[in-house]
């Protein structure tokens, strides 16, 4: 079967299925069945079919391109002949790429095998071109399997979880000035209705074929999650929380759109391939960054230099006004030497930092990550779905999507923001004690591990820990909800014990704390955390290594391994071991139904053997290396903005003398948090409440989460909220005025208008009224009911009109 | 002889100048009229005069009669003097269907009248003033 | 007449159009009253025998023939008395005009070929409208003088004679169509030849038609057992309680009048008018149509057959008086409305449907120089371009180039 | 030539020469057929002014009936023989039945004769001298109509009218078209059909609205008793109170 046709119609066909149960839930979900119960069936079942379908399409991606171990060095280029022999199927990029991989010995030869094409076009002004294509490769096969089974499972696990919506609900969080509880109907459907738009736009944002499409789905994930975060609106803190996961998510997206224009203004399209118009294909924006005819080094393109160059371009074209045609030829054979002057180098940094943006603001990284631990607020599932695996992820892969197209700078710019954000998540884990915080503040700090593993070049270990990730972080939450559900209660304070009760979920909590820290029995096996993890931190090594100014981004990473161990661990053994600290909490707690356990069995099994590689080379690395953008494999060296930078090639991080030290960091870090976890919170040799009264003013700092709410609160909202009030003042204390002097003038207009309405209008009208009213009394004496006088009548009138008709033809008849 | 007979027959009957060109004018369209305008007039005075709801009922009777009298004189060719009559057939038929309906008039008319009498106990058209303004 | 006047006598046609209808008037004037007189008597001896009496017997000899003459003589001799609080106006003219109404009627009615007062051309309906108007001088008479009795006996007669006329009308029709004219000398000539012409025997439907006839005829002129106007039994007298005298007996003269009228009537439509059951005339070779003495001899035979006819039918309905009890009012007007009216409603279409299936008599296969001629067989509405019968359109209206047909 | 002979003695007459003008020709100057027309004339109008004069309704269906009898007497004399019939049968028909309903419903003294005042009397007779005047100088108006043509004076033979009258019924047209007459006419089979229909829908609706109600006043019950059978209506109508209960 050919890839090429299929693959875009099975994952098209996957991307739809969720909107079509969207639209059937949305039409007629109160119908389906009591309270709409069926209504997770029906998406429960899209998700499944588009699960299916992906399965589907990723078989027909490995039959296609088998998953070999990768090989670097000389044997590169037959396996880019190799690859070039499926290669010809695709086409746009994945075929170029193939033949220059082919043509260049040095180990960067193998492109991408990717399939791109356009189903539908929104807009086509000029360069530009709005459309609903795909662009697929390794990585979106895997983004869609992923995407759907997580969304799979939490469907399963939402039927149960949800249940209480299908009878009316008495929210005993809201208290209504009345003093009682908010009493509501369910909303059972609306809620999987939510689910399964977000699911359209998640795997719409992952088979996008270009920017813009992808900014389309972008905002459209933003306003899914702003449903979900915000299901239970009745409660203050939950419209509180989704106001402000959109409206920070609102500042990121304004960077990314200034990334977006840059780019349309710079190159004039937004396709991330080459696109098959009239006249050959015009090339996109990988191509146009990373030049086949370069070797695919990153370099500034023609049109950003032009663009850049704007004034050189209009001397020009002043000068040679005499022969029009004359100019371009003249700026093409400029623009080598106005790039070797660094134009438009700026507008590349800018294009890739504004895109980062974006993906900072929807996965969470150092300046706006204070929304996520507040979108905590929506029901579990969401969290475990939207805010653990998916949507996060999408800032991360956007970034992977987008990696060709970065510059050294912005991927320093994008590691330091990843190790902060690491850092700091970390930090305020420690000391939360609401167990789906702490869980949120891991997740945090895991998307600054893969966004500190992209910036130092680890594009696969990012990648790989994004997929990881996704299943073992939606593994914990499902894992809180549960105890949640099984305690009516957020705080880890009023738990403990639980193992005994619900062993299920200890079980498999367990299984995903072990994941996330990387467990692992060094150089033999390990959980799915244990590869990427290792993957990341010996690319930091790598990283630091190639330019030590920046070896502080390998300590974070290290610091940040041992304080996930730390709080996670912290985490269970106050949940599940030790003695019940609450009992009438411990008492009715129980474990979850099937429903709810069976996602967790398969979620832990996933966290086990996700990262696993088998003997003849499958596993996801090797499938990702399929996706690996061209010319990323070699080692780049440049940047302008924080001196020079040297992104390793990531093979290197392989080499045993890297690979072995981060092996160890990682087991010990992760050893010693646990080990200090259970001395802290097990066995009970330090107490708790001693280290925190001793580092008081620390402690404090990091349970007032470093102060960050506070601190946008004093720079941003405060100040807005004056000028508000300023503006409000000025509103009542002027502008008011001024309206309602106005609308008391037309007042007494009115007035006077009213007053000769009734007198002089009216008195008219009533006048010709009673004049006719008096009129027919009068002429009712006419009708006297007595027919002989009605007969005299008639006869009266009849000679009446004789007569005068005789007068009046009396010369006619005389002629 | 029968002359000197008839002679002295009509002597004795002196009839009078008058009458004689009276009778011996022939008959026109006009004669007709004449009458016509009498039975009409008298119809119409029934109307008006009588407050027996029969006598108004008679004096329509008298109306239509009146027309109708018109309309068989202007459709008589003998009337026109052997020429070809203003109306022809068509005054007869009309003629005709006045009767006619004047029959189904007369009908309802009666039936209304009994009617009347069974609400009122008279037949007096002037007790008959509901519908006055 | 007439003419024979003009030209023998030289009498100026004025004075002898008068004296013909001086003549023709006397003439029916006498046959009322003679007829009158004659009927008179032949009841009471009828009746006697009925009732298995003898009746009159010594006035004038045997068989009290002259008894009629002798009562008539008492009439004219009684006091002529009129009740207290009686509308003498009216009560004075109702008996003249029941008279009259009785008398007008027979201008239109032919003794013979050209014996007819006045020739009409809507003879049957004429006669029949003016039969209609005797009941006035019943009902006037009825109210005039003062006298429950008479009241309910005139209104008793209004009611029947009013309902009758409607399934009379019908009868009267089913000739008139066959004959195509309404001209009674016209229908009677249709059915010259043998009895095998004449209409009753024209096919079922008119058969049946004329025992409707019958019926009718007898109840618009109140004979039993129909006369409820003058019900003995229950009303003194009916309308005519309260008179007395010559009065009375103009009363009784329309009222013989009339029965002699209908009969007459009944043998024109449907017994062949003045035609006898043999075409004698046509067998001697003799035609009635000349004006010799030849064709007065065949009339007067003519009108020797009318006569005949029209007595025969006036002693039926005596026996049937002295034979049938008298009906109630009520089964009076079932029988009119539930019988009569839809019987003759029925064959009436009956009759017409014949006439457009096989035109022409019952009886067909006589030898056609007996029976009538072959031209008149299939005359009526259907034929020519006009469909114009023979004794209606006129010359006038013959040709066919003014013949329209509505759009 | 009988037309210049009355021309002449109406001259004679007009001179007034001579109380006795010679016999002969007066006499033969007589034409019988005006002679009769005023005879029925005379007799048409004055029935129908006693129809106005007259107080008992019964007396006024009686000139009534004179009055449309001497009517038809004109038809006939008109030439319109099958009107003339038809004015008999119908008119004196629904006269008749007219005059039944007016002994049965004012049989008893008060309702008789129902007087209208003196001046209403005088004020139609005003309004009906007023209109008669209006028509009869309508009616001398056209000097065509005033005297016919001098051919008119031997009288011309009756042409038989009800055939193509039926005919015409039928929608047939055989009658030559009058003076002026441009176009085709038209028969008036459909008019005659509707005429037909109209009368069975008159005479239902009649029976309807003249149908025995139930009354809740003895009074009206006698009313209504009195459509079915006259006799029990007049034998109660003697004890009858004049002012019968108003429903």
């Amino acid at each position: 079967m050919e890839p090429a046709s299929q693959l875009p119609t099975l994952l098209g066909l996957a991307w739809l299925a969720p909107l079509l149960s969207f639209v059937a839930i949305l039409f007629f979900g109160p119908r389906m069945g009591h309270h709409g119960r069926n209504a997770a069936w029906v998406a429960t079942a899209a998700i499944v079919v588009s699960l299916v379908l992906s399965l589907t399409a990723l078989g027909t991606w490995l039959a296609a391109h088998p998953v070999v171990a990768v090989e670097h060095g000389g044997h590169a280029s037959a396996d880019a002949g190799h690859g070039d022999g499926h290669g010809a199927a695709g086409h746009g990029e994945g075929h170029a790429a193939g033949h220059a991989a082919g043509h260049d010995g040095h180990g960067a030869g193998r492109g991408p095998h990717a399939y791109a094409g356009d189903w539908y076009t929104l807009y086509q002004g000029g360069s530009l071109r709005l459309s609903i294509g795909w662009y697929i490769d390794a990585l979106t096969v895997l983004m869609f399997v992923v995407v759907t089974f997580i969304a799979t499972c939490i469907h399963v696990y939402a039927s149960g979880y949800m249940h209480d919506e299908l009878h009316d609900v008495t929210d005993h969080e809201v208290h209504l000035s009345s003093g009682g509880h908010l009493h509501r109907p369910g909303r059972f459907p609306r809620f999987f209705q939510a689910l399964s738009l977000f699911c359209f736009s998640m795997l719409g944002i992952v088979i996008a074929g270009n920017l813009a499409m992808v900014f389309i789905f972008w905002e459209l994930v933003g306003i899914c999650s702003w449903f979900l975060i915000g299901f239970y609106y009745e409660r203050k803190s939950a419209s509180t929380a989704a106001n402000k996961a959109f409206i920070v998510n609102r500042v990121g997206d304004f960077g990314m759109l200034i990334g977006l224009m840059a780019l349309w203004g710079g190159l004039g399209t937004l396709h991330f391939a080459d696109v098959a118009a009239a006249g050959g294909s015009r090339p996109g924006l990988f191509s146009l960054v990373r030049p086949a005819a370069a070797g695919h080094a990153l370099q500034v393109p023609d049109g950003m230099v032009a663009f850049a160059a704007a004034d050189e371009v209009a001397r020009i074209a002043a000068d040679r006004t005499l022969d029009p045609g004359g100019v371009d030829a003249e700026i093409a054979g400029r623009v080598v030497d106005w790039r070797s002057r660094g134009y438009g180098r700026w507008l590349l940094f800018i294009a890739g930092v504004g895109i980062f943006c974006g993906c900072v603001g929807k996965s969470a990284q150092f300046p706006l990550f204070v929304w996520l631990p507040d979108a905590m607020e929506g029901p579990t599932p969401v969290s475990a779905l939207v805010h653990s695996a998916t949507m996060v992820a999408a800032g991360v892969y956007l970034v992977g999507r987008f990696y060709p197209v970065l510059t050294p700078d912005v991927l320093l710019v994008i590691a330091v923001v990843g190790a902060i954000t690491l850092f700091i998540a970390a930090t305020i884990a420690l000391v939360a004690n609401d167990i789906k915080r702490v869980l949120a503040y891991s997740t945090v700090s895991q998307l600054g591990y893969m966004m500190l593993a992209l910036g130092v070049g680890g594009w696969a270990a990012g990648l790989f820990h994004l997929v990881t990730h996704a299943f073992f972080k939606s593994l914990l939450f499902l894992c809180s909800g549960s105890v949640i559900h099984a305690c009516h209660t957020n705080d880890m304070r009023k738990m403990g014990g639980l193992a005994r009760v619900m062993p299920w979920t200890a079980g498999t909590m367990l299984v995903g704390c072990l994941a996330i820290i990387g467990a692992g029995v060094p150089f033999v096996v390990g959980l799915s955390g244990y590869y990427s993890k290792d993957a990341i931190l010996a690319q930091a090594l790598s990283f630091s290594r190639a330019n030590p100014a920046w070896s502080v981004l390998f300590y974070a990473v290290a610091g940040g391994a041992f304080l996930t161990a730390f709080y996670m661990f912290r985490l269970w053994f106050m949940t599940f071991a030790g003695h019940p600290r609450d009992h009438h909490v411990a008492d009715h707690a129980h474990e979850s139904p099937r429903v709810m356990v069976a996602p967790l069995v398969v979620l832990s099994v996933l966290a086990v053997v996700a990262g696993w590689t088998l003997p003849g080379g499958f596993g996801l690395p090797n499938l990702l290396e399929q996706a690996r953008p061209s010319g990323t494999e070699a080692t780049a060296i440049g940047g302008f903005v924080f001196g020079q930078v040297t992104v390793p090639a990531e093979h290197e991080s392989h080499e045993g003398a890297i690979h072995v030290i981060a092996t160890l960091t990682a087991f010990c870090t992760a050893a010693a948090g646990v080990l200090l976890a259970a001395a802290m919170y097990l066995w009970r040799v330090v107490s708790p409440e001693t280290v925190a009264a001793m580092f008081r003013p620390l402690y404090s700092f990091l349970a007032h989460r470093w102060w960050f709410d506070e601190l946008y609160d004093a720079i941003f909202v405060q100040p807005v909220l004056g000028i508000s009030r300023l503006a409000s003042g000025v509103d009542r204390g002027v502008i008011d005025r001024i309206i309602d002097g106005v609308a008391w003038t037309a007042r007494q207009l009115a007035g006077l208008d009213a007053w000769i309405d009734r007198t002089i209008v009216d008195g008219l009208v009533n006048a010709t009224a009673s004049a006719t009213w008096t009129a027919g009394m009068e002429m009712k004496k006419l009708q006297t009911g007595r027919l002989r006088q009605y007969v005299m009548f008639i006869v009266i009138g009849t000679v009446a009109l004789f007569v005068l008709a005789s007068m009046l033809f009396r010369s006619a008849h005389a002629g | 002889m029968s002359q000197a007979v008839l002679a002295g027959f009509v002597t004795a009957a002196a009839v009078p100048t008058f009458a004689a060109g009276f009778l011996s004018a022939p008959v026109g369209v006009a004669h007709y009229l004449v009458v016509g305008a009498v039975l009409f007039t008298a119809g119409v005075v029934c109307m008006v005069v009588k407050r027996n709801a029969l006598g108004v009922l008679m004096g329509i009777e008298l109306v239509l009669n009146g027309a109708n009298v018109n309309f068989v004189a202007f459709s008589s060719p003998d009337l026109r003097g052997g020429g070809p009559p203003a109306l022809g057939l068509d005054g007869q038929a009309i003629a005709l269907f006045v009767i006619l309906l004047a029959a189904a008039e007369a009908a309802v008319a009666l039936a209304i009248t009994l009617n009347f009498y069974n609400n009122h106990a008279t037949v007096d058209v002037d007790r008959a003033d509901e519908l006055k303004g | 007449m007439a003419a024979f006047l003009i030209n023998t006598l030289g009498l100026p046609d004025w004075l002898a159009w008068t004296v013909t209808a001086v003549i023709a008037a006397v003439l029916i004037l006498h046959v009322i009253a003679g007829g009158a007189l004659v009927f008179i008597w032949a009841e009471r001896k009828i009746a006697a025998r009925i009732q298995d009496r003898l009746g009159p017997t010594r006035t004038g000899g045997r068989f009290g023939w002259l008894q009629s003459l002798a009562d008539g003589i008492k009439l004219l001799a009684k006091e002529d008395l009129m009740p207290e609080g009686a509308d003498g106006l009216l009560f004075r003219i109702a008996p003249y005009v029941s008279f009259c109404a009785s008398f007008c009627a027979f201008i239109a009615l032919p003794f013979a070929f050209d014996f007819v007062g006045q020739r009409l051309n809507v003879g049957v309906f004429f006669v029949v409208a003016v039969l209609g108007l005797e009941v006035f001088g019943v009902i006037l008479a009825g109210y005039a003088s003062a006298s429950k009795w008479s009241l309910f006996g005139a209104m008793r007669e209004a009611a029947q004679v009013v309902s009758y006329e409607v399934p009379l009308g019908m009868c009267v029709v089913v000739p008139v169509m066959l004959a195509g004219s309404m001209d009674l000398v016209t229908i009677a000539e249709k059915q010259a030849g043998w009895f095998t012409s004449w209409y009753l025997f024209h096919d079922p439907f008119t058969f049946v038609v004329f025992w409707v006839y019958v019926t009718c005829a007898v109840a618009s002129v109140n004979r039993a057992p129909f006369d409820l106007a003058e019900a003995e039994s229950e009303l003194v007298a009916g309308f005519h309680t309260e008179y007395s005298g010559l009065r009375w007996s103009f009363f009784f003269m329309a009222e013989y009048g009339s029965m002699f009228l209908v009969s007459a009537l009944a043998a024109v439509l449907f017994l062949g008018g003045w035609n006898g059951p043999v075409p004698v005339a046509r067998l001697l070779g003799l035609s009635e149509g000349t004006g010799d003495t030849a064709g007065y001899f065949v009339r007067l035979l003519g009108c020797g057959n009318l006569l005949l006819k029209a007595t025969l039918g006036v002693l039926i309905m005596m026996w049937v008086r002295w034979t049938l009890p008298r009906l109630r009012i009520d089964q009076v007007m079932t029988t009119c409305l539930k019988y009569c009216t839809p019987i003759a409603a029925a064959m009436f279409a009956g009759a017409m449907l014949w006439q457009l299936a096989l035109p022409g008599g019952l009886i067909r296969g006589l030898p056609s120089w007996v029976s009538r001629p072959a031209g008149e067989v299939r005359e009526g509405w259907l034929e020519g371009p006009g469909g114009l019968p023979a004794g209606g359109g006129g010359a006038r209206a013959a040709s066919p180039s003014v013949v329209r047909v509505m759009p | 030539m009988m037309g210049d002979a009355a021309i002449a003695v109406m001259a004679a007459g007009a001179v007034g020469q001579g109380g006795m003008p010679f016999g002969s020709p007066l006499l033969a100057a007589v034409n019988w057929q005006a002679a009769f027309f005023m005879l029925f004339a005379a007799l048409a109008c004055a029935c129908a002014v006693a129809v106005v004069l007259a107080d008992n309704v019964v007396r006024m269906a009686f000139y009534l009936v004179l009055s449309l009898g001497a009517t038809a007497g004109l038809f006939f004399l008109a030439g319109a023989d099958f009107i003339g019939a038809m004015q008999l049968m119908i008119y004196v028909g629904g006269t008749l039945v007219l005059l039944v309903f007016g002994v049965m419903l004012t049989a008893q003294a008060p309702f008789v004769a129902i007087k209208p005042s003196s001046g209403d009397k005088v004020l139609a007779g005003m309004v009906g001298a007023a209109l008669l005047a209006v028509l009869l100088q309508a009616a001398f108006r056209v000097e065509a109509w005033r005297r016919p043509a001098a051919a008119a004076a031997e009288p011309v033979a009756a042409a038989p009218s009800a055939t193509p009258l039926g005919m015409a019924l039928l929608g047939i047209r055989v009658d030559e078209p009058p003076a002026g007459a441009v176009g085709t006419r038209g028969g008036y089979l459909l008019p005659f059909e509707i005429v037909s229909v109209h009368l069975l829908v008159v005479l239902v609706g009649a029976a309807y609205l003249a149908r025995a109600k139930r009354r809740r006043t003895p009074r009206a019950i006698d009313a209504a008793a009195s459509m079915v059978s006259p006799q029990e209506r007049v034998g109660v109508a003697g004890g009858v109170p004049a002012a019968g209960g108003r429903r």
